[in-house]
């Protein structure tokens, strides 16, 4: 077999996993099939992105049919770069979902749980895998229907109301993406990325290709939370279960951008969004006040999970910020950011996972009084994680702030940079307020007393956290691949 | 002929469409969104879309028919709430209708044998699928073997609903 | 319903040739129109018939929920297994051309079971999403 | 004959635009279910309709015919179909839940429910 075929199989092995789950029904056989079918995901994007950054892009023909008749895998260095990504953070959050989730679902939900994570891994590598427009759109459903059953799945009712609100607007929004994907196939005749991309030059009529573009942006941005369509957001971050908001938080969005970087880049080119469309000048606006008002939000929220959820939206700001740029480097930090915010958001969210289970319920800021001491572990993880967010130098955060900087005084933006380094400081203002009550406040009746969350939950959490500082201090895997990655999207087509 | 047969399918379906939007009443809402299920399956006939127009036909009119009347059945509801804010909405939809006319007037016209969709990737599955399948049904052929991997996808969308609605609704020993 | 002799005797004749229908559907489905998926939607409305004319705990002594979820399991598994047969008999995923000597009879066999798959898949989640909503509001689950 | 001209695009653009009305304007959870349920099919016709040649046939290959209609959008909205009933099925399951936990199907007096709870501020 040769490693080409693990293209297909990145992505298969976790499909197959939810079926077998299901067949087998205990918990604890289903959490090792998740894993272990996760964990392979892992190792095959591994060695996909080696393959990739030494042999150029691969393509691989679905049923031996070849492109663009059948379905295509097409795995170039960005594709790669997001699918280590999703399954490596899907392999650490199964792992972790072992004690979270016993804690926090009826024992008999289990297996179904289990399943869920595993299409929603599955549909999220597929959507980053595939060459060919409706098969994307076939995997971006499957992601979402089961993201709907994992959100609603939360011990809370208001879980159910966050999830039908989000069903709603992802449907709508997929549906958009479908309408756009259909303009463009009637315009081209073709639903293969690449050879669209070709054809679409030889468009006599642009009106279709604008109107495409609307609703694929449009679509994509109501999943990636794009402001003023973040509305489903922080509810179905805050009442998800814990580790379906770590995974959620570090995956999904991120695989919406990448979607929106690979239509945007790959198929209409930049001409077509820079030139004829204002599309940058629409991004840069949207991201500034999705930056300053989603951060502002933040400070005043009191449950934890909704405080970082809104940090979120914040977050997606600046990736989308580093993408209205249209310049290597503002594609480098947005790439960049991507990656360092999945880790972050993943460790935020596991760590969070822990003090819910101790607090027995939400970890609102009133839980967490005192918790430096109860909980050291803990707390000194979510202050790593946080100085991330904000971008301390030595923390993977601030490698991607430093390339938005950078991008933005290359554009001769000084204002811009300028506003990015003190928007952060509104970050500083929503961490400091998890340590103030975690360090400066003595325990409150609300507090934690068993202690330390299980080691099996906290390992892993602090695997991701260790991500934050690894990739802040040695950056030269991720900038390297995101420097290839975006310059491949700026050099034309796929 | 065909033409005219069309339009006037069409026509009606907008109006059962329209109606649908009006009506409050629940029930009538169900049995209207029935009726509109089978009036798009004919509409899909006329336009040669058979196998397309069978699933309309079972899983429009049928399945979510009964699974609406469950649903309704379930929670009561009769009378859907009067409108309170209805401009805002107004507002939304007229510049998504806007957006789309701007793009489909730029496209082929009805019929267009010269259209891109109808010169381009097509030809080798209607030329070839019967020499290279062996299945002369082109729907099948395409579905199951040239494009099989979307219907893997198709298929792992259906067993997500089904797994979500047992975990959803299947009662807990324990439930409340 | 459920004293109605007349409904009671005419679904016992119609439910069996309304699955033979299904099946008819499912394997002209190469020749007309149909195929795995309308196969399944109508075997599965042959069964949800004879829940309403006999009950659903009848239904459910008939097929299982433990089947049925089962069943709807399995259906990916197979489509998803003649996938993986296609790599380890040498040809890409979900290659059929592998699957026999000749590539037409390989095509022919690799549809004939993801179509098998598609059936097994869509009649398991049809029937047991119907168990699921008809049987919330009795407290007859379980 | 083919004075449909672009009277097919129309009519999607209005069935899309009356679904997804019902889906903003309405508060009642079952009603929205279907509006996006219109919504969703009237994609069926965005990509079917312009896949019709008139004079053509159904694309099942047979002596005597040398026209067919375009099957490849055949495929994708069969596939659309799907995931429209899928989502519709959740979205029902959903809504049974709702109603259970807040013996109410309308969106105003479900937010109205949870309004005074901690944590939640209502608007989000």
């Amino acid at each position: 077999m040769s490693p080409v075929q693990l293209a297909a199989l990145a992505v298969v092995v976790p499909l197959i996993a939810a079926p077998a789950a299901v067949l087998v029904r205990g918990a604890t056989a289903a959490w090792a099939i998740a894993t272990a079918a996760c964990g392979f995901a892992f190792a095959a994007a591994l060695m996909l992105a080696t393959d990739v950054a030494a042999h150029g892009t691969l393509s691989y023909a679905l049923g031996s049919w070849p492109a663009p008749w059948g379905i295509e895998y097409r795995i170039d260095a960005l594709s790669a770069f997001v699918l280590v990504l999703v399954s490596g953070i899907a392999t650490v959050v199964a792992a972790f979902a072992r004690r979270s989730a016993a804690a926090e679902l009826p024992a008999d939900q289990l297996y179904l749980f289990y399943a869920m994570f595993c299409l929603c891994a599955a549909g999220l590598l597929g959507m980053t895998a595939t060459g060919d427009a409706f098969n994307l759109f076939v995997f971006m459903e499957i992601a979402s229907l089961s993201s709907y059953v994992l959100i609603a799945l939360g011990r809370d009712r208001r879980a159910l109301v966050a999830a039908y609100q989000y069903l709603i607007l992802g449907t709508i929004g997929a549906t958009f993406f479908v309408i756009g994907v259909g303009m463009l196939y009637l315009a081209t005749g073709t639903l293969n990325l690449a050879d669209m991309a070709g054809r679409l030059a030889g468009v006599p009529d642009s009106r279709p290709v604008l109107a495409a573009l609307a609703f694929i942006t449009v679509g994509v941005s109501l999943k990636l939370a794009l402001f003023p369509l973040h509305l489903w957001l922080p509810n179905a971050y805050a009442y998800a279960p814990s580790a379906v908001t770590a995974f959620l938080a570090a995956t999904a969005t991120k695989v919406s951008i990448y979607v929106l970087l690979r239509f945007y880049f790959s198929v209409f080119g930049a001409q077509v969004v820079v030139e004829d469309m204002p599309m940058p000048q629409i991004l840069l606006v949207l991201s500034l006040v999705a930056i300053a008002s989603a951060s502002l939000v933040a400070i005043w929220q009191t449950d934890l999970k909704r405080l970082f959820a809104y940090s979120s939206v914040a977050q997606v700001g600046y990736i989308t910020l580093g993408i209205s740029l249209a310049s290597p480097d503002g594609l480098t930090a947005a790439i960049v950011h991507l990656f360092n915010h999945g880790v972050t958001k993943g460790a935020l969210f596991l760590l969070i996972g822990g003090i819910a289970m101790r607090a027995g319920g939400a970890a609102t800021l009133e839980a967490v009084r005192g918790l430096g001491r109860t909980m050291p572990l803990t707390s000194l993880g979510i202050v790593i994680a946080g100085l991330s967010l904000i971008g301390i130098p030595g923390t993977a955060g601030f490698i991607s702030k430093w390339f938005l900087v950078l991008a933005a005084m290359q554009a001769g933006h000084w204002w811009l940079a300028g506003f990015v380094v003190l928007t952060s400081l509104i970050a500083v203002a929503y961490v400091w307020r998890f340590v103030e009550a975690a360090y400066l406040a003595e325990p409150g009746p609300a507090a934690p007393r068993a202690g330390e969350a299980p080691a099996a939950m906290l390992a892993f959490a602090w695997l991701l956290v260790g991500g934050c500082i690894w990739f802040g201090l040695d950056s030269s895997l991720t900038v390297a691949g995101a420097r290839r990655a975006a310059l491949l999207l700026l050099g034309g087509a796929p | 002929m065909e033409g005219v047969i069309i339009a006037a399918l069409l026509t009606l379906m907008a109006g059962v469409a329209v109606a649908l939007a009006l009506q409050r009443n629940l029930f009538s809402v169900v049995v209207l969104s029935g009726a509109y299920s089978f009036l798009m399956a004919t509409v899909l006939v006329a336009l040669d879309a058979v196998d397309v127009a069978m699933t309309e036909a079972s899983v429009g009119a049928g399945i979510s028919t009964v699974l609406l009347l469950g649903a309704l059945y379930l929670c009561g509801g009769e009378e859907a709430k009067p409108l309170s804010r209805p401009w805002t909405p107004l507002a939304v939809t007229l510049v998504i209708v806007g957006a789309l006319v701007y793009g489909t007037l730029g496209l082929p016209a009805f019929s267009d044998p010269q259209a891109p969709i109808h010169v381009h990737v097509v030809p080798r599955y209607l030329n070839e699928a019967l020499r290279e399948t062996g299945v002369p049904n082109v729907v099948t052929a395409v579905l199951a073997s040239y494009r099989g991997y979307d219907t893997l996808g198709e298929t792992a969308v259906v067993f997500t609903a089904g797994a979500g609605v047992i975990a959803l609704l299947r009662r807990r020993k324990r439930d409340r | 319903m459920r004293s109605n002799p007349i409904l009671r005797v005419v679904a016992k004749m119609l439910i069996p040739f309304m699955l033979l229908f299904a099946l008819y559907v499912q394997f002209h489905g190469d020749f007309g129109p149909g195929g795995g998926f309308q196969a399944g939607v109508i075997a599965a409305a042959a069964m949800v018939f004879y829940a309403i004319v006999f009950g659903l705990p009848a239904a459910r002594r008939l097929v299982p929920d433990r089947v049925v979820e089962s069943m709807a399991a399995l259906g990916v598994l197979l489509y998803a297994g003649v996938g993986l047969a296609g790599i380890a008999l040498g040809g890409n995923y979900l290659d059929y051309f592998v699957l026999a000597r000749d590539p037409v009879d390989g095509q022919h066999r690799g549809i004939f079971w993801v179509e098998a798959g598609v059936a097994v898949t869509v009649s398991g989640v049809m029937l047991k999403v119907f168990y699921l909503f008809a049987g919330r509001g009795h407290g007859l689950d379980r | 004959m083919i004075a449909i001209g672009h009277y097919s695009y129309w009519i999607t653009v209005l069935l899309m635009a009356t679904g997804l009305y019902i889906v903003i304007a309405r508060g009642n959870l079952v009603k929205k279910l279907i509006g996006l349920a219109v919504f969703q099919s009237s994609v069926y016709l965005l990509y079917i309709a312009p896949g019709k040649l008139i004079g053509g046939t159904a694309p099942i290959v047979a002596e005597g015919f040398r026209v067919y209609s375009n099957p490849l959008p055949h495929v994708l909205i069969l596939t659309a179909i799907v995931v429209g009933v899928a989502t519709l099925a959740l979205g029902l399951a959903i809504t049974v839940r709702i109603r259970e936990a807040y013996g109410s199907i309308e969106e105003d007096e479900v937010l109205e429910a949870d309004a005074g709870a901690p944590g939640c501020d209502g608007t989000p």
